[in-house]
């Protein structure tokens, strides 16, 4: 329990996979502009995280791992990541089309998420089991939401009133919103609960 | 006839109130004046050259950044003013002055120019100045120095700051550092290792008193905000003190009370409603608790303040005010 | 060397499985898209502007495909975005003439008299919110912007006081035209050559009163046409454009100089020498005909 | 106790409560009736009424020389008798030229033979109801809305009569002078009112700041089962129907609604003396309480005009300017629109001129909002005009529609309270141009 | 095109992080150090490189509803190769590089190039293409690891640099990535503005 | 149709699958190639770090994954791997790698123990978790020459805990760790005799 506590805590928060981990940045920037968008991406990653890590976790332990193939994670990795996401995103297209709406727009973009291949090897380089893997996967996802919920109200407020130097126009006031923002997160650095 | 040249057409409504930008801000620098008097009591005039270099440099990166992107100045609202001061009393007072003036730098340019100046920030200045110093310079911003000893006036260095380092009682506390606790009287004095600003709790309570006797703040920030640490230290003392021990130090120390009243009631960088404002001072107790329970650092106002800062635009949406007339429904909603 | 073996079996078994399964899928969850959207959207200039009346380029993309708009729907893009969609979509292109916005309305600073010193918001609107506007001309341009503020491509400024098309910039998407509040700006064809610079429906001597470049409604304009592609509606000149031939003899009868090109002081220079040269030639015709007739009664006295 | 709202501001000094005190004690005189008046056909909200004389015609006093020209609208009457010198536009109060009937005053007051009172018992209620209209009366608290209408779309909804006598705006002290002066009229005039309106009660609400007519209308009132007298705390903007109505019987209106809705009529005291005096006196509307005040003005003052009088006139009365103005305004501070000249005729609605000689409103250049929050506590409407004016001034139309900018009743209090002295109302007016003008548009669309 | 201006392009005009703003988490996770920017940049170039020729020649055989999924394989490919390449030999690169190789899997760069541009030009352009767009990856990397390490760490490769004796740590953490990023962004467009 | 739809699967799958042959074909011959210099490379890194701590030949004591030891002061650290060293056949005490959680996560580090109750040396293997400047700076010789000759008795500690290890400005709390890394080898070897 404490264990699974850590985890969570450690994902969101501490070591957010934006604002400390650099992994999936290009959508945290690309898919911000909008609360309504970025919440949509965010429960799209959640959701990818969360199943790529539990497919990858029995992929590595079951195949993988006895045959000696470490070496191979990557590949087979991305290669379950990539046909999933195309799996799912034809899926909801057709049976869901309202949840397509939602989250299905942002699926191609989370094939190329690091977050995703990152949270699938992080899971293999901790050392964590079935359960751990799937909480990391998911309470990293939500640390992605969490960040870019929070980025994209930002982006809102800057859109709506900021007024900034022509160049820093657009990515680089959003960089360095982020910047600030990683500042910010700095004050969950070092934290322990367990 | 009437002369009517002087005349001016302009929408109503055609009369104002007296306060203005500037009064207002004015009146943040008056308050900051109790605390000022006792920091340069407790750690010499060290105190008044740091924020005088702080506020100056402030003002200079103003006018500069203004003078570079072709605006007006702006410095005669004194916003830049306020920032300094705030940006000097919640840096140690042997910081040097080349680092003070690197965190005015980042608070005016980085943190609020760039974003169009006054009002269009979202993070509070002086705070990310403070975090950009913190950690960039973490052993030179955690140097405190005892009550009463006082560090060289002139000196720019770390080394030849003559002055004998102490612990903030929070340090303390959470046993990062190792020294007595003072006394909670000593504490709401200010005598005792901390921030230049920050030492004196009543002091800081004054300039509170003031700023809400003067309309410039509302209670609600503050009140939400002390109310909160004081509910969960008392709750939860900490390193082995009492109850109420615990929720005493918990709220003279550290801050907390430059924090409340000067920091996270920055109009920029808060939300605008009163309902806004409790939610925003509930969430920075909780976080500062939080910071200060299990953090790397035994302080979390500032950190507390600056996550908080990235929440408004959310707080405003969500706790906006039910318009009057609004159909039943949503006004249960609201 | 067991490793390559197993390597192989085991990504290409996944290999394998994951072809059939996206094959598999995408037989399943078959949906219709009509790919042609992207494809229009892709030729479209992405301004997303508005002037085309939807809400934005990919919205015009669907009407186009779905036909409930043409394939030169976006005024901004012109013939060679046309030209483009119609090669998606497969039709041909009619040829638009392409349209220049025109502010009519020359009441600069130094033209027209304010009535009184406005103070507010940079907004042609809230000027006029506030007793009906500044400018003694209640016709005449506010120089506030709203304009400038409404055009995506920077091709409309506030000179002097009144509001100027830069008509190589300007894309003929007519934003400006809905935002002024005064409607002085209209869409004109690039070709024909003349405008109105005036907008004021009051009676010549109101007019004279308040600007000293206002219309005055003399209609010299439209006696001075030979093709009738002028009338006066109301006391204002309207130019036809399907009938003007771009003569210009209309902008230089003017005697306020408000029909543009004559209006510029350069160019009002220029008409008066030649004015001046056309009566001297003038007079000195007349005084050889009065010559060559003194001389021929002389001759004819003579004769007799 | 006295009633209030949530909201609103106290403006004013600690000497000078509501800027009142330069003519709350000046007992209302009577001007001259001028030599010329201009009377504009559009005195009212609603269609434009249709001049029913021409140039060289003779008219009298009180005689109609222009006729509703639709339901939502009211007839002009003739203020002075004399000769119809010119039917033309002339500059209106709005800024722009307005259709007016011209009178050279004779100075004879010759009454119009329709000026004769009328036996309101006998009457039955249409015939009262067609009384007012053609009495043109209209809202004399500044809205002109044409009062015959509001009786008749009120009856039957409506179960209580408001009397607005808060007079919140500050400087304006006509309608407090006409309830300490001619309470008899006011009174009179509510209870024709309550039996037109057949309503179950009706208050005359009136803010403490007024409180030395509080004794003589409660006399009046004395044993009236219906009429009671509702004294209200001194705020702005009481005086505004909506809140009016809120501060006395807690109802809100609801959005976008009329204050029918909620079961509420609001007439101004002025609008109920009208009444009075249209069924006891047959007098139309040709006067009206005026006052004159400013720091520009030499000797402030309530005077009551004919309508048509040249604002100068009444500059004139009160000793001219003392220093030259730099504002006029034609109402009180808060609502009242500024003017560019005093060559303005008195409407219908008229109630007050003032000059300042500084510029009370502290213009900046370039404003910008600090978010400092005030605007939000102080808006009565509960709306954030800070988010407002954001989404405003960079014409997001759909953000000012969700924060609700057509709620907006324009009265000032937040741009009142705004230390950065952002011009709110007049982005919010402009925002609500443009957001009607959308509206409108999309309808049309919609249609097509 | 010249590979001249399309060297141009690829540094510049086009530089895939400056302007395209893809591959964003590698550009700020590994340029903490120089030798870190660069190893990373020449990583991904090489795999760009090797990927984008591949794609090119297969792009006539692979069937629109495996693209993905054949591009990323092949993309995972070389990766691997390279990360085993290097562990096996610059160990102490791979080390401080950790998890951020075999994340140029995902790095949006090489399937963004892959995708626009390999699938359909030829093999020759494809390679051309993926040098100069490495190059423009590389380059950005040294860019900004150059500004980090010394303003962060006070060295430039290592070597100290004297008037930097009390860095700013914070330029070697995220923020100051962030920030770094941000700042030479807006000059390149600060410069593409006028060079228009 | 049926026909059609048939040979879809084929060409999809097949092409895939040659696809992923092709790469999983060189993917294994290229990890032939490296396997064994990384399994040396590695292995030079214990030895490296075995090296620094103690000059002796190691043998590899097995440690079930997740060992984890509780210091007197009542942290838990994490064993990683465990050497039972032994120098000229004569026992000469333990190697110990642990992982006690710092600033950021663990800080991999390598203690020596003696067989007369003496550290005989730490290296931080790595400390890529701390921060940078700060934390990370517990790899350089000055800060882990303190731990030589420190008493195996689990008393290790920073001066401000009541110690005699200097802890690096502003970290504290990576120092710490050191040091409790360092109490809970000791434990480890201890127990193993
Ligand atoms: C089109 C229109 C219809 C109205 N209908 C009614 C009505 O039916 N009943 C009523 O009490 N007031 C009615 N009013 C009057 C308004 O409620 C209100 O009194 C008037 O607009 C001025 O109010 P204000 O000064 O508070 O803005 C109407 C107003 C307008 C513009
Ligand atoms: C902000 C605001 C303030 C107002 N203040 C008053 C006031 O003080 N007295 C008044 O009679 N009407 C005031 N009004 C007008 C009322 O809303 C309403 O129109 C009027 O009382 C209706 O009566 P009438 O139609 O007889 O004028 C105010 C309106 C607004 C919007
Ligand atoms: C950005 C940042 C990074 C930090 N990194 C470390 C770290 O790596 N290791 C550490 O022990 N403390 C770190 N700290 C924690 C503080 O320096 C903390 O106050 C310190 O460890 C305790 O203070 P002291 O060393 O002066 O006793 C960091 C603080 C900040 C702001
Ligand atoms: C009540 C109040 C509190 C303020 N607090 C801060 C502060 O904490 N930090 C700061 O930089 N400026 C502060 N200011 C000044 C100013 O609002 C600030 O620079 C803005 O954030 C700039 O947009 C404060 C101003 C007021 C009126
Ligand atoms: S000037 Fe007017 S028509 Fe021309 S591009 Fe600008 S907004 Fe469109
Ligand atoms: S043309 Fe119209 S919108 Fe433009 S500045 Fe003139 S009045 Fe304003
Ligand atoms: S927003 Fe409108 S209703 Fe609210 S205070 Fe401002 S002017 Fe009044
Ligand atoms: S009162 Fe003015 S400065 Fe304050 S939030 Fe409102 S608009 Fe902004
Ligand atoms: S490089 Fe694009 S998401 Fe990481």
């Amino acid at each position: 329990m404490t264990s699974i506590l850590s985890i969570s805590l450690g994902a969101i928060l501490i070591n957010n996979f934006i604002l400390s981990q650099f992994l999936g940045c290009c959508p945290f920037f690309g898919v911000s502009k909008k609360i309504d968008t970025a919440f949509g991406m965010g429960m799209a990653v959640t959701f990818v995280m969360g199943l790529a890590s539990a497919v990858t976790w029995l992929i590595n332990t079951f195949v993988l791992m006895p045959l000696g193939l470490g070496f191979m994670q990557t590949v087979a990795f991305i290669l379950v990541i990539a046909t999933l996401v195309q799996f799912i995103e034809m899926f909801l297209m057709k049976s869901m089309p309202a949840l397509y709406q939602a989250l299905g727009i942002f699926l191609p973009l989370i094939t190329t998420n690091c977050a995703v291949l990152g949270v699938a090897l992080q899971n293999v380089q901790k050392g964590y089991n079935f359960l751990e893997s799937i909480v990391y996967g998911v309470t990293g996802g939500l640390g992605f939401m969490l960040a870019i919920v929070l980025f994209a109200s930002i982006r809102e407020r800057l859109d709506a009133s900021a007024e900034c130097p022509k160049c820093f126009e657009g990515v680089p006031i959003a960089l360095i919103s982020a910047s600030l923002m990683a500042m910010a997160f700095l004050g969950f650095s070092g934290m322990k609960i367990w | 006839m009437y002369d009517f040249s002087k005349v001016v057409i302009t929408s109503s409504p055609h009369i104002k109130s007296k306060e203005d930008t500037r009064s207002i801000m004015c009146d943040v620098l008056i308050a900051l004046l109790p605390s000022l008097f006792v920091s340069t009591y407790v750690f010499g005039l060290r105190v008044i050259l740091m924020t005088a270099v702080s506020v100056a440099a402030c003002l200079v990166f103003e006018t500069i950044y203004n003078k570079i992107v072709g605006k007006a100045n702006t410095i005669g609202d004194l916003s830049a003013a306020v920032t300094g001061v705030l940006l000097a009393f919640v840096c140690p007072v042997t910081l040097p002055y080349w680092m003070l003036i690197v965190g005015a730098g980042v608070s005016i340019i980085l943190a609020k120019s760039l974003f169009g100046g006054l009002g269009k920030n979202f993070i509070n200045p002086a705070l990310a100045g403070r975090a950009f110093l913190l950690a960039s310079w973490p052993v030179a911003m955690t140097t405190w120095v005892t009550a009463g000893s006082r560090a060289g006036l002139l000196s720019n260095s770390q080394e030849t700051l003559d002055a004998i380092t102490a612990a903030t009682p929070l340090a303390i506390i959470k046993g990062s550092a190792e020294g007595d606790l003072p006394s909670i009287a000593s504490m709401l004095w200010g005598m005792c290792g901390g921030s230049m600003g920050e030492v004196s709790a009543i002091a800081l309570l004054i300039g509170g008193a003031y700023l809400l006797f003067r309309k410039v703040i509302s209670f609600h920030t503050p009140a939400a905000y002390i109310g909160t640490v004081a509910v969960l230290t008392l709750l939860f003392p900490a390193g082995g003190l009492g109850h109420v021990q615990s929720m005493l130090y918990g709220l003279f120390s550290g801050g907390l009370m430059l924090g409340a009243f000067f920091m996270a009631t920055d109009y920029s960088t808060s939300p605008v409603s009163h309902k806004g404002q409790v939610v925003f001072g509930i969430g920075c107790g909780l976080l500062t608790v939080m910071i200060r329970y299990f953090g790397g650092y035994p302080e979390g106002v500032c950190y507390s303040i600056l996550l908080m800062n990235t929440t408004v635009w959310l707080i405003d949406k969500y706790t906006r005010p039910t318009k009057f007339g609004a159909p039943a429904k949503q006004k249960k909603e609201g | 060397m067991i490793n390559i073996v197993y390597a192989v079996l085991v990504l290409g078994v996944m290999g394998l499985l994951f072809g059939v399964l996206l094959a598999f899928a995408s037989k399943i969850f078959a949906v219709e898209v009509d790919e042609r959207i992207p494809a229009v959207l892709e030729c479209l200039p992405g301004a997303n502007c508005g002037g085309c009346g939807f809400t934005g380029c990919n919205a015009l993309a669907t009407a186009i495909v779905e036909g409930k708009a043409p394939v030169n729907g976006c005024p901004v893009g012109g013939a060679a975005v046309a030209e483009k969609v119609a090669a998606v979509m497969g039709v041909e292109v009619s040829a638009s003439d392409k349209q220049i916005a025109h502010v009519h309305c020359s009441g600069s600073c130094e033209n027209v008299k304010n009535r009184a010193n406005y103070e507010g918001i940079e907004d042609c609107l809230g000027a006029i919110r506030v007793a009906n506007g500044y400018k003694a001309c209640s016709f005449a341009c506010l120089g506030l912007g709203t304009c400038v503020k409404a055009c995506k491509f920077d091709a409309i400024h506030v000179v002097d006081g009144v509001a100027k098309v830069d008509a190589s910039k300007c894309t003929s998407c007519g934003q400006c035209a809905a935002a002024c509040p005064k409607h002085i700006i209209s869409l004109v064809p690039e070709k024909n050559p003349v405008r109105i610079d005036c907008s004021s429906q009051d009676k010549g001597k109101d007019v004279m009163d308040a600007c000293t470049v206002g219309c005055i409604g003399c209609s010299l304009c439209v006696k001075t046409c030979k093709f009738d592609a002028i009338h006066m509606e109301g006391n204002l000149p309207v130019i036809d454009y399907d009938k003007c031939k771009g003569c210009q003899m209309c902008a230089k009868a003017c005697p306020r100089h408000i029909i543009e090109p004559w209006n510029t002081p350069e160019k009002v220079k220029e008409l008066q020498e030649l004015k001046a040269k056309q009566a001297a030639a003038k007079k000195a015709a007349m005084e050889k005909a009065a010559a060559a007739k003194k001389a021929q009664e002389a001759t004819a006295g003579a004769a007799e | 106790m006295a009633y209030t709202f949530r909201g609103g501001i106290h403006p004013g000094t600690k000497d000078d409560p509501g800027f009142k005190s330069a003519t709350n004690t000046k007992p209302i005189e009577v001007l001259k009736a001028p030599d010329q008046v201009i009377l504009p056909v559009s005195m009212h909200i609603g269609a434009p009424a249709k001049v029913l004389v021409k140039k060289g015609d003779i008219v009298d006093l009180g005689q109609m020389i222009a006729e509703a020209g639709g339901f939502v609208s009211a007839p002009v009457h003739a203020s002075v008798s004399g000769k119809v010198i010119d039917v033309a536009p002339r500059l209106h109060q709005n800024g722009s030229k307005v259709m007016s009937v011209v009178i050279e005053n004779d100075h004879e007051d010759r009454l119009h033979e329709s000026v004769k009172p009328k036996d309101f018992e006998s009457m039955t209620n249409d015939e009262r109801i067609q009384a007012i209209w053609d009495a043109g009366i209209v809202g004399h608290g500044g809205a002109t809305f044409p009062t015959h209408v509001k009786i008749k779309s009120g009856i039957g909804k409506c179960d209580t009569i408001l009397i607005n006598g808060a007079e919140c705006e500050p400087y304006i002290t006509s309608d407090h002078r006409l309830l300490l002066e001619r309470p008899e009229e006011i009174v009179e005039g509510v209870r024709y009112l309550v039996k037109i309106m057949g309503v179950k009660q009706a208050f005359i609400c009136i803010e403490l700041n007024k409180q030395d007519t509080f004794a003589k209308i409660e006399q009046l009132l004395a044993g009236d089962p219906i009429i009671k007298l509702a004294p209200l705390e001194c705020r702005y903007p009481q005086g505004a129907e909506k809140q009016l109505i809120n501060a006395v019987t807690g109802r809100e209106v609801p959005s976008g609604k009329l204050p029918a809705d909620a079961g509420c009529a609001v007439f101004n005291v002025d609008t109920a003396g009208a009444v009075y005096r249209c069924f006891a006196k047959g007098m139309p509307v040709i006067r009206r309480v005026v006052t004159v005040s400013g720091s520009a003005i030499a000797e402030p003052k309530n005077l009551e005009a004919r309508v048509g009088t040249c604002v100068t006139e009444l500059i004139d009365a009160c000793g001219g300017f003392k220093k030259d103005p730099n504002k006029l305004l034609a109402g009180g501070p808060m609502m009242g629109n500024a003017q560019f000249t005093t060559d303005v005729p008195v409407l219908k609605g008229t109630n007050a001129f003032l000059a300042f000689a500084e510029d009370e409103d502290k213009r900046v250049k370039d404003p910008t909002c600090i978010r400092c929050g005030r605007c939000v506590g102080v808006c009565p409407m509960h709306l954030v005009p800070v988010y407002m004016n954001m989404f405003a001034s960079r014409n997001n139309l759909e953000g000012c529609e969700e924060y609700d900018v057509l709620d907006c009743i324009e009265c000032g209090s937040c741009a009142y309270v705004c230390p950065a002295r952002i011009p709110l109302v007049q982005q919010f007016r402009v925002a609500k141009m443009r957001v009607q003008e959308k509206r409108r548009a999309e309808a049309a669309a919609a249609k097509k | 095109m010249s590979f001249g201006k399309s060297l141009k392009a690829g540094l510049f005009t086009d530089n895939p992080t400056l302007v395209q703003m893809i591959g964003l988490c590698p550009t700020l996770a590994t340029t903490t150090s120089i030798v870190n920017g660069i190893g990373m940049g020449l990583s991904a170039t090489a795999v760009l490189i090797c990927s984008n020729i591949v794609i090119a020649l297969l792009r006539k055989i692979i069937p629109n509803k495996v693209r993905i999924a054949a591009f990323i394989t092949i993309i995972a490919g070389f990766v691997t190769m390279i990360d085993l390449l290097l562990q096996a030999f610059i160990p102490s690169l791979s080390a401080s590089l950790g998890l951020y190789i075999p994340l140029i899997v995902v790095n949006c760069i090489i399937l963004g190039r892959a995708e626009a541009f390999a699938s359909k030009n030829t093999v020759g352009q494809s390679a051309v293409d993926g040098i100069v767009m490495g190059l423009g990856f590389t380059f950005a990397l040294i860019l900004m690891s150059i500004v980090r390490e010394l303003l962060g760490a006070g060295t430039i490769g290592g070597g100290a640099v004297t008037i930097f004796s009390q860095p700013a740590t914070i330029m070697i953490l995220p923020a100051g990535g962030f920030l770094t990023l941000g700042c030479i962004i807006a000059v390149m467009q600060k410069l593409l503005k006028k060079g228009e | 149709m049926a026909v059609k739809q048939k040979n879809e699967f084929v060409q999809l799958g097949g092409i895939l699958c040659a696809i992923t042959l092709v790469v999983s074909l060189c993917l294994g011959a290229v990890n032939a190639i490296t396997v064994d210099p990384i399994a040396v490379q590695n292995k030079l890194k214990t030895e490296n770090a075995l090296a620094q701590v103690m000059e002796a030949d190691s043998e590899e004591i097995e440690v079930p994954e997740g060992t984890t030891v509780t210091t007197d002061s009542g942290t838990s650290v994490e064993i990683f791997s465990a050497y039972k060293m032994t120098k000229d056949g004569q026992d000469a005490g333990y190697c110990v790698e642990v992982g006690p959680t710092g600033f950021g996560g663990a800080v991999d580090t390598m203690v020596g123990i003696s067989t007369d109750g003496k550290i005989t040396g730490i290296s931080v293997i790595s400390a890529a978790s701390e921060t940078p400047g700060l934390g990370a700076r517990s790899t350089e010789e000055e800060f882990q020459a303190q731990f030589k000759d420190q008493p195996a008795d689990g008393t290790v500690a920073v001066e401000k805990d009541g110690g005699s290890i200097v802890a690096l400005t502003g970290a504290t709390i990576t120092s710490r760790a050191v040091s409790e890394g360092v109490n809970a080898a000791v434990k480890f070897a201890a127990e193993q005799g």
